[in-house]
């Protein structure tokens, strides 16, 4: 067993706690944080693959460095948009709520129904 | 020499580590939360200067050296007022219970 | 590979343990200022694990994102969820739901493990290929190498899709809001320690990622971490209200916004003229042609990773 | 020598990660904090010693780095926390 070895243990560990937390999270904050949590078990175990690449005197394979390195600015992008999304759906759903409280425009299913 | 640096550097490294350990003894059994604050930014700071200290005997050239002082300066005054707003964050909790 | 020696194997543990132990608060802490909290420490453990994983090119970028800008969308984000109304969401699963779910993800965490302990060896790798032919690019640090020059397409449409990402997020603005100034203005006046803090990181963290941004061609660093160095420094300067972020609408911002991506697409149409193929650079071009490319996509990179955070545009008082 | 820096990095990633019990503990935000803080500069330190242990003095601005944005975290976590209102908030958005 060495170091290198351990990362790739915990990194599978790491994509299935966040799977876990993907499905079965019920708030939407939780699900974007699992989703990141997974996301870094890949990116780690991506990474083990190219420190056992090492050769010619770098760290570690660049190809896959540099793939990961592209890979985190993408989910950063994709949670960012994933957290806009939740707070406009949770804007939407609050206007709803408050036009659904009021008789004069009350809607059938108003409440509970998504556009 | 180089053997009067080692032991310079271990005994600055070791005692770093000390106070890292009292940091997180106190931030963890002290009884409440200003306490705690109180026995973190001592040790955390020190801490972190005597390992700074310790790692200068052993800096490679003058660049390495100027770097880790660079750290240690950027955290002295980060952790430094990051610690004011936390006792701020405390005694507003404290007087709004 | 390394030996590893017996301190080494302590370190390592004890970070690996530390990590997961983390992970599973992150996903079973309730609060969610403290699971996002747990999220940034998660995140400078993992900048650490990727220093030991012997790539600190990949350790900044996690230091920067991970650690940087995640941790401040996810707790702006919860600090806004929490004054509004509760989503009504999915009820929590039952006890069959959870013993299926987790038991599929065990399995398919044991099947990663058997993949890991099986690993062929020798590993197959392209670092030999890419160090050999560093030269011929006048860089230094192979992983700007492979970004910028062998897989330079890769980068280009990453750079794209950021600004699409941007374009998504603005496009959820209400009818009537587009081209209005975004969110979240957190403090409307600072003084004490926090004036003084929001006075002299801004220029500092500017010098650093200038620098993050500088060294990349020779040395670990580059476009993607000193551009989100810099966009976390703008971002800072937004929240303690010292200037609030530009108009969706601003000229400005869109052409820096572009430049990145478009300077980059020039230099690849360029190459089909003056090399042989598409993002090929001519014969002792290539370095300063880098350089050139980097630096604009460290400009836009910085604006659109904090336009990201700052969220859809608003026409009214800040939010 | 650079054994015993190791040696050194193991206890400091110890000690703090048992410092992070904080975190789960609380109980109130600032506690949490100053958990994350602590990690923050032990962290700092154990990437200081790794950076002399291994002679990669490239692990030096990876340290600026975290130093830089801890203290830009602090900021906005305080920032957070202090308009989230009383200590009895909503849980779990």
């Amino acid at each position: 067993m060495n170091g290198v070895t351990l990362f790739g243990i915990a990194s599978a560990l790491l994509v299935g706690l966040g799977l876990y937390g993907l499905v079965l999270s019920a708030g939407p904050l939780r699900r974007i944080l699992a989703f990141n949590v997974l996301g870094s078990g890949i990116f780690l175990l991506f990474g083990v693959v190219a420190r056992r690449g090492a050769a010619g005197g770098v760290g570690g394979d660049p190809v896959p460095h540099a793939i990961i390195i592209t890979g985190l600015v993408v989910a950063f992008a994709a949670s960012a948009l994933a957290v806009q999304l939740m707070l406009r759906l949770s804007e939407v759903r609050a206007a709803d709520r408050a036009g659904a409280n009021n008789p004069d425009n009350e809607k059938p299913g108003a409440g509970d129904q998504q556009p | 020499m180089t053997y009067t640096l080692h032991v310079l550097s271990i005994i600055s490294i070791s005692a770093g580590l000390l106070f890292f350990l009292a940091g997180t003894v106190g931030l963890l059994r002290l009884p409440d939360t200003l306490s705690r604050l109180h026995a973190l930014t001592k040790a955390d700071n020190l801490g972190l200067g005597l390992i700074v200290l310790g790692l200068l005997f052993q800096a490679p050239g003058l660049l390495g050296g100027i770097k880790l002082i660079l750290v240690w300066l950027l955290v002295l005054f980060g952790s430094a007022a990051t610690s004011q707003l936390i006792a701020r964050l405390a005694r507003e909790r404290r007087s709004s219970r | 590979m390394m030996p590893g020696s017996m301190a080494e194997l302590l370190f390592d543990s004890i970070l690996v343990l530390t990590l997961l132990a983390v992970a599973l608060s992150i996903l079973a802490l309730r609060q969610a200022f403290a699971a996002v909290l747990a999220f940034v420490t998660y995140g400078l453990l993992l900048a650490i694990a990727w220093v030991r994983l012997g790539s600190v090119d990949v350790a900044l970028t996690e230091a920067a994102i991970g650690a940087g800008v995640t941790g401040v969308l996810l707790i702006a984000a919860a600090s806004r969820l929490r004054r509004s109304i509760p989503i009504a969401d999915k009820a929590s699963p039952g006890i069959p739901m959870r013993i299926a779910v987790g038991a599929l993800c065990a399995t398919i965490s044991a099947a990663l493990v058997a993949a890991v302990l099986h690993l062929p060896t020798p590993a197959p790798g392209q670092a030999l290929a890419a160090v050999a032919n560093l030269p011929s690019t006048g860089l230094g640090n192979p992983v700007t190498g492979v970004l910028l020059a062998y897989r330079a397409i890769d980068t280009l449409l990453e750079a794209v899709v950021l600004v699409l990402v941007l374009l998504g997020d603005w496009s959820m603005a209400p009818d009537g809001q587009w081209g209005g100034r975004p969110g979240p203005r957190l403090a409307p006046e600072v003084n004490g320690p926090l004036g003084l803090l929001v006075s002299v990181l801004p220029p500092v963290g500017i010098l650093i990622g200038i620098h993050i941004f500088w060294i990349g061609a020779d040395m670990p660093g580059g476009a993607f971490q000193g551009g989100t160095i810099l966009g976390a420094m703008w971002i800072l300067t937004w929240m303690a209200g010292r200037t609030a972020p530009p108009h969706t609408s601003s000229e400005r911002l869109r052409l820096v916004l572009v430049v990145g991506p478009a300077l980059f697409l020039v230099a690849g149409f360029a190459g089909i003229v003056f090399a042989e193929a598409f993002l090929a650079y001519p014969e002792g071009w290539a370095k300063p042609l880098i350089i050139g490319i980097e630096a604009a996509l460290t400009v836009s990179i910085a604006a659109a990773l904090a336009m990201l955070v700052a969220g859809w545009p608003s026409r009214e008082a800040p939010r | 020598m650079s054994e015993l820096l190791f040696f050194a990095a193991a206890f400091l990633a110890g000690t703090v990660a048992v410092g992070l019990i904080r975190i789960l503990l609380g109980p109130t935000d600032a506690d949490r904090m100053m958990s994350a803080q602590l990690l923050g500069t032990g962290g700092i330190a154990a990437l200081l010693l790794l950076a002399t242990a291994s002679g990669n003095p490239a692990i030096l601005d990876v340290a600026l780095c975290v130093g830089l944005l801890a203290a830009f975290a602090g900021v906005v976590f305080f920032l957070a926390a202090s308009q989230g209102g009383g200590p009895d908030r909503a849980e779990d958005p």
